[in-house]
């Protein structure tokens, strides 16, 4: 068994200044992601301004998550194994972002009849009786709740 | 190969459990291990982060006005906070490396100060969102200029769908609530790993591998909010 | 098609049907091809290499990429020939031609509102031409529930919040199953009832008589063919008659009686001289005329009553009587399909005693099937 | 494979005197072990009985059906027995069953380890399981559960008035303990082996439970993550799946069939890896296409994740995505035809012999290629617009799960509960119920086909209005009392041998791998000696075999008539 084991305990003591040096980075980084956010960045391309913002702020914080994976939990220093097993769970979020994929082919929107009141009260705590006259031609008023 | 150990041997190393052959072998286990579990935390808050996005994506606009609500001071302030017991926890790793067991101690006591640290401002937080009738459920807010002030309306006119606000708020208090459980979590763990290190139990002082473990679900908590800081906190406006 | 009492296909009703059946009957085949291949390898090699018979062990193969390949691209091929004819008839099922019917669904538990371009409406009923496209607009009210005809082997989801759509053109005039076939809740099973596909003149005639296959008739028609049918015209006549008064103008008289008290002739007071006649014999009459009591129903002396009540004035001829409630026709002539089905929303809304099906106990043709049975 | 054991001594006579069933017999030596085979046991008497539980649901509902108006049931406790049959058998037994007995029993023997790598999480595994399992069958019993195993929103969110919190919780309980089951088998695994015992001298059966509890541990969280938020839903009356505020119930299906296709490989790929040890061992040959046998498990874990979509080809899903989900679906039937393939060749020029496991890895192919195949209907966006929510869907999936999940188990059973137990049990009767349950099942489901793809939707408890199914329904009923009596004959006749019958010994069956390296049953530390491999996989000599066999079977008989022993035995 011993064979197949790369001997960890043999391990790898990475030096205060490193880990010292990655928190300044991550607070820096941190500070960054909030200074970006207070500009309403331009469109490049296809991705409106919008877009830009939240992908540079997606891009900080996976920059971020990088740090802490691979100093603070020590991946840069680890088996391939445990490399592998964590690429594994991102992989397969990946996966589960294919749902998107449904979302953006198809028409998604609601009709009128289902949304709660404009007053707030959820439309199923409503009497029964209340009848609303047609908000526009495609309203239903479906009743929501018996 | 080489080791072939008679099982009645359960070695001279009292931290070695029976099933493994060597240290090592152990080490690498619970390693390995621990990294596969972690796997099972990235679906666990993915498919939550999945939610979100899409919903974000729906309602861009009643999202943003009612994120206005959220005190991104506040939040930054948590997220340096949490960076930083992350730090601690890594150094308390390091010290168990180097068998500076007082150290290990006051690194683990500093990150679980810094996690009550956390929940303390995550309380003010919510109690903030609380008496503003932010919660989910029957009890929502209903006047969007109480709720969110002038940020609700836009050339005069209401902006916000407050049922799209409600989602926002059921998915904020679900995904920090989680990570809050997590967090609470986290901090029995590492103190039932600090009277370890007090009572200078063998299972941990003989080699950093459990401080180390425990040191890895910490990080997955700083790494859940990191992101959940940028998307919850910062939104830019739909221009 | 069916073999003795057991029936093997469902019928094929729907140019949908016609397409989905080809494809169906190949997979059917490929299965068969398959399940035949496996089985007798399976069962022969058990046989011919059992242990102890004297077969020919020699040269045993334990890798062999060619026959692996085979046996992956041999199944692949085949797959990728059917997922491309399923996925044709899947993007001619999706895909609604422009010129259909319109018809609009609305699903709840447990039932299925129908409502038609011209605003006639049914439940758990939806009656469509032969031979014309229908494109079906569906909406649920409450939980998922999944609009489902097996012999027009369609079936689409009914989402609460969001439109789906679904379309078929009839083939074959007839009655078929219509199902919710989405768990929905208690009474999912009885959240149904039947297709009709009607020729497209009777689809017409049925639409323009306000969901009836014939034009119905008002209350006081209704009550000059009873009136006919009893035979009160042959004593009662245009004149008092020795047998009998005239009933000309004989609404809100006063009326004296034998033993001398008198009634205004009311409504009530019609009704009971029909079904007993001897309480209250007008004076100068005798007991002659028959007792209807358990002889009409209560429709019948409601219906007679309005007759009787303009008796020798013209007959109005629209109808008044709802006799099929869920058909009931509407004023509305819609200019276009959003606003007819807005015109109809405001109608769903108004309270409806017969619209959830009575709770089922015991007996099982008591629900909504049985209720819409005399819907034809 | 022929491992070579360091000998020392006669290892059957060193684990007679102590085995891991009689080192210990206090109830709290059983209720706190960390022995993986002793867990193993545990597993067995508690699924065992959710499926017991599980079939009296079965039962109850065809007896139910062979009525068109309904026999005994009202419409909602029809509705709450379809549910907790399917919940019960889903998620308490077929998730957990083969993986958590003959996993936990036979990983650590195979790979010749002492035991799984964290023995203690293994027992919390257990206790999840329990604690979840009891939680569901608290809330089957005090006012139960009508929604479906599916808990489609928004009925189960905002309209089911039955225990969904109480259920759905129990669910997420047992969900944990099948991820830790799983991470235990991949550390397992990985980190383990016996030296020697290189990846590709690994009994396929191992790569088919690492490839099971890859999908264990990355789909489980999603649906535990997605139920969670049902629980919000009805607690705090929080639409987050229902379209009142916006949610999309469709999402619910998408989150939900993410775990549950890949479930539904966590339930046949265990299978595949029993009957791939049962056609090796019986067949005496070397698995044919030993790597690409191997890899297709990996290939279906890894597909298996892709094709969720195929469960909503009518659920308002979006026509592309429809697409492409049944194009992936259609890629996914490749991986198991090649399995089936290599099993058949593995039978050609081997040396068969017909003992019962072999008998039901016989029927397993039979089964399991109807039940893939039917797959290919549902697989194509067209052809499922009218079959899906059908009976024809119960019955594709009851080929896969009962005809294919099902056999394995009993195949599996019965090869190694000599092992287990340490007796032999009779071979005869054995082969007689695998025909039972062969005959039974294709009673019962195969009906189905024909009533589904002539319209009966599933989940109806009435069908007065098409009195045309009634033939098929009562065929069905019978086909269920046939193969009813298929499951509960082994479980007479396997207790009877631990009984009466005789002594297995190391290697009742002469197959190889470790597991019959050591003793019947097995010492608590699996090994006397940790092994090392030597050899390939599968090393059979089917020529020399066959020899050797004739004067074996010989030689068995003999002695056996001289013992006065009555099981048919000479079936070689």
């Amino acid at each position: 068994m011993a064979s197949q084991t790369s001997h960890s305990h043999e391990h790898h003591i990475v030096p205060t200044s490193t880990y010292l040096l990655t928190l300044i980075l991550l607070v820096l980084l941190m500070l960054a992601t909030v200074w970006a956010a207070s500009f309403n960045l331009p469109a490049i391309g296809p991705f409106s301004g919008t877009v830009v913002n939240q992908m540079v702020a997606l891009i900080i914080a996976t920059a971020k998550a990088l740090l802490v994976i691979m100093v603070f939990m020590g991946v840069r220093w680890s088996s391939t194994l445990a490399k592998l097993w964590v690429a594994s769970g991102f992989v397969t979020l990946i996966l589960l972002f294919g749902i998107l994929g449904d979302y953006t082919t198809r028409h998604y929107e609601h009709q009128h009849g289902w949304e709660a009141r404009p007053d707030g009260s959820l439309p199923r705590s409503t009497p029964d009786e209340e009848v609303v006259p047609p908000i526009n031609a495609n309203d239903l008023n479906v009743k929501i709740r018996q | 190969m080489s080791a072939i150990t008679n099982t009645s041997d359960h070695g001279h190393d009292s931290a070695l459990h029976h099933q493994f052959e060597d240290i090592g072998q152990q080490n690498d286990s619970y390693i390995v291990g621990m990294w596969v579990f972690l796997s099972t935390e990235v679906m666990f808050f993915g498919a939550l982060f999945f939610i979100y996005t899409l919903y974000r994506w729906n309602y861009q606009l009643d999202f943003y006005i009612a994120h206005e609500h959220l005190d991104v001071k506040l939040g930054a302030i948590n997220t340096s906070v949490l960076l930083f017991s992350s730090f601690t926890m890594v150094m308390a790793v390091q010290s168990a490396q180097l068998k500076r067991r007082l150290h290990v101690i006051g690194y683990l006591l500093t990150t679980i100060v810094c996690a009550c640290t956390f929940l303390v401002i995550k309380y003010f937080e919510y109690s903030s969102k609380i008496a503003d009738h932010l919660y989910p459920g029957a009890g929502f807010a209903t006047d969007a200029h109480a709720a969110f002030g002038a940020h609700a309306f836009e050339a005069g006119k209401l902006a916000v769908n407050m049922n799209h606000a409600q989602l926002f708020y059921a998915l904020y208090f679900g995904m920090t609530g989680l990570h809050a459980v997590h967090i609470i979590a986290g901090i029995l763990v590492i103190l039932a790993l600090i009277r370890l290190w007090v009572i200078r139990a063998k299972s941990v002082t003989l080699d950093y591998i459990p401080t180390e473990m425990v040191g890895l679900y910490w990080h997955f908590v700083d790494l859940v909010w990191i992101f959940l800081f940028p998307l919850f906190y910062l939104m830019p406006k739909p221009h | 098609m069916s073999f003795f009492n057991f029936p093997l296909a469902p019928p094929q009703a729907s140019n949908i049907a016609q397409a989905y059946d080809p494809v169906f009957y190949a997979l059917v085949a490929l299965s068969v091809f398959f399940t035949v291949i496996v089985c007798a390898g399976v069962i022969l090699f058990a046989i011919r290499y059992k242990a102890g018979t004297k077969a020919d062990r020699s040269r045993p193969m334990y890798e062999n990429l060619p026959l692996e390949l085979t046996w992956t691209i041999i199944p692949l091929l085949l797959g990728l020939v059917m997922f491309y004819f399923g996925t044709a008839l899947f993007v001619k099922i999706k895909t609604p031609p422009k010129n259909c019917e319109q018809i609009f669904v609305i699903g709840k538990q447990w039932m299925w509102h129908i409502q038609h371009s011209n605003g006639v409406r049914e439940n758990n009923t939806l009656h469509v031409p032969v031979g014309k496209p229908v494109k079906l607009t569906m909406i649920s009210q409450d939980v998922l529930h999944a609009f489902y005809i097996p012999a027009f082997r369609v079936q689409m989801g009914v989402v609460p919040g969001r439109y789906t759509e679904l379309w078929f053109t009839a083939t074959q005039a007839g009655e078929y199953h219509l199902f919710c076939n989405m768990y929905c809740g208690t009474q999912h099973s009885e959240m149904g009832g039947k297709v009709v596909a009607m020729d497209p003149k009777d689809y017409a005639e049925w639409l323009s008589n306000g969901g009836q296959s014939v034009a119905p008739m008002s209350m006081e028609q209704a009550g000059a063919k009873i009136y006919a049918k009893v035979h009160c015209d042959n004593c009662h006549g245009a004149e008092d008659t020795l047998h009998a008064p005239s009933l000309y103008g004989i609404y809100n008289k006063r009326r004296i009686f034998a033993d001398g008290t008198s009634l205004l002739a009311d409504d009530e007071y019609l009704r009971d001289s029909i079904i007993r006649p001897y309480d209250h014999i007008t004076a100068g009459y005798g007991e002659t005329m028959p007792v209807y009591q358990g002889q009409l129903t209560e429709e019948d002396v409601l219906n007679l009553v309005a007759y009787i009540k303009v008796l020798g004035t013209p007959i109005a001829t629209t109808p008044t009587s709802i006799v099929n409630r869920h058909s009931a026709p509407t004023a509305v002539s819609p200019t276009n399909e959003s606003s007819a089905l807005a015109a109809n929303a405001v109608q769903a809304n108004t309270p409806d005693p017969d619209a959830t099906p009575t709770r089922r106990v015991g007996s099982p043709a008591v629900g909504a099937v049985a209720a819409e049975g005399r819907n034809r | 494979m022929s491992s070579t054991v360091i000998p020392s001594g006669e290892l059957g006579q060193q684990a007679e005197e102590s085995n891991y069933l009689n080192v210990k017999h206090t109830i709290a030596s059983w209720l706190l072990t960390g022995d993986h085979k002793r867990i193993a046991l545990l597993y067995l008497v508690s699924t065992s009985f959710f499926f017991f539980l599980g079939s009296i649901a079965a039962g109850l509902i065809r007896y139910e059906l062979t009525s068109p108006a309904g026999v005994v049931l009202e419409s909602e406790t029809y509705n709450k027995v379809f549910s907790s049959h399917g919940i019960l058998m889903v998620f308490t037994f077929l998730v957990v069953a083969i993986p958590a007995i003959f996993g936990n029993f036979l990983v650590p023997l195979m790979i010749g380890a002492r035991d799984l790598a964290f023995p203690r999480l293994n027992l919390a595994s257990w206790y999840m399981y329990m604690t979840g399992g009891t939680l569901i069958l608290a809330g089957m019993i005090f006012g139960g559960v009508d929604t479906g195993w599916t808990f489609y929103t928004p009925y189960s969110s905002m309209y089911s008035n039955g225990q969904v919190t109480m259920v759905i919780i129990g669910i997420f309980i047992a969900g944990f303990s099948t991820i830790t089951t799983g991470i235990n088998f991949v550390v397992t695994i990985h980190k383990m082996r016996a030296p020697g015992m290189t990846w590709f001298r690994l009994p396929l059966f191992i790569w088919a439970m690492y490839a099971t509890s890859l999908m264990m541990i990355l789909a489980t969280p999603v649906v535990a993550i997605t139920l969670l938020l049902v629980v919000y839903e009805r607690t705090f009356k929080l639409p987050v799946f229902s379209p009142e505020l916006g949610g999309d119930p469709v999402l619910f299906q998408h989150l939900f069939w993410f775990y549950s296709h890949p479930a539904v490989y966590i339930m046949i790929l265990p299978a595949f890896a029993i009957v791939s040890e049962l056609i090796a061992n019986f067949s005496r040959k070397r698995i044919f296409g030993y790597h690409f046998v191997a890899f297709s498990s990996l290939a279906i874990a890894g597909l298996g994740f892709l094709v969720w979509g195929h469960h909503m080809f009518v659920s308002s899903q979006s026509m592309y995505e429809s697409i492409v989900f049944s194009l992936i679906s259609y890629l996914v039937a490749v991986p198991s035809a090649i399995k089936i393939f290599n099993w058949m060749a593995t039978m050609y020029k081997g040396n068969i012999r017909l003992q019962s496991p072999m008998i039901y890895a016989i029927a397993f192919l039979m089964i399991f290629t109807v039940g893939g195949l039917t797959g290919l209907f549902l697989g194509a966006a067209g052809t499922d617009i009218h079959l899906t929510a059908t009976y024809f869907v119960v019955a594709h999936f009851h080929y896969v799960m009962v005809g294919g999940t099902m056999l394995a188990f009993l195949g599996g059973l019965h090869y190694w509960w000599p092992k287990i137990t340490g007796r032999m049990f009779s071979d005869g009767i054995a082969k007689v119920n695998a025909v039972i349950v062969f005959v039974g099942f294709n009673l019962t489901f195969f009906p189905q086909f024909i009533v589904g793809w002539l319209g009966m939707p599933r989940r109806y408890h009435y069908y007065y209005f098409a009195p045309e199914f009634q033939a098929y329904h009562i065929m069905s009923t019978l086909g269920a009392t046939v193969l009813g009596l298929g499951f509960i004959l082994p479980a007479f006749y396997l207790t009877m041998s631990l009984f009466t019958g005789p002594k297995a010994g190391p290697n009742p069956w002469g197959a190889h791998g470790l597991e019959w390296e050591t003793s019947s049953p097995p010492p608590t530390s699996n090994f006397t000696e940790t092994p090392i491999v030597m050899d390939e996989v599968y090393d059979f000599d089917p020529v020399s075999d066959h020899a050797k066999d004739l004067k074996d079977i010989e030689e068995r008989n003999r002695r056996r008539s001289e013992e006065g022993y009555c099981g048919s035995e000479d079936d070689n």
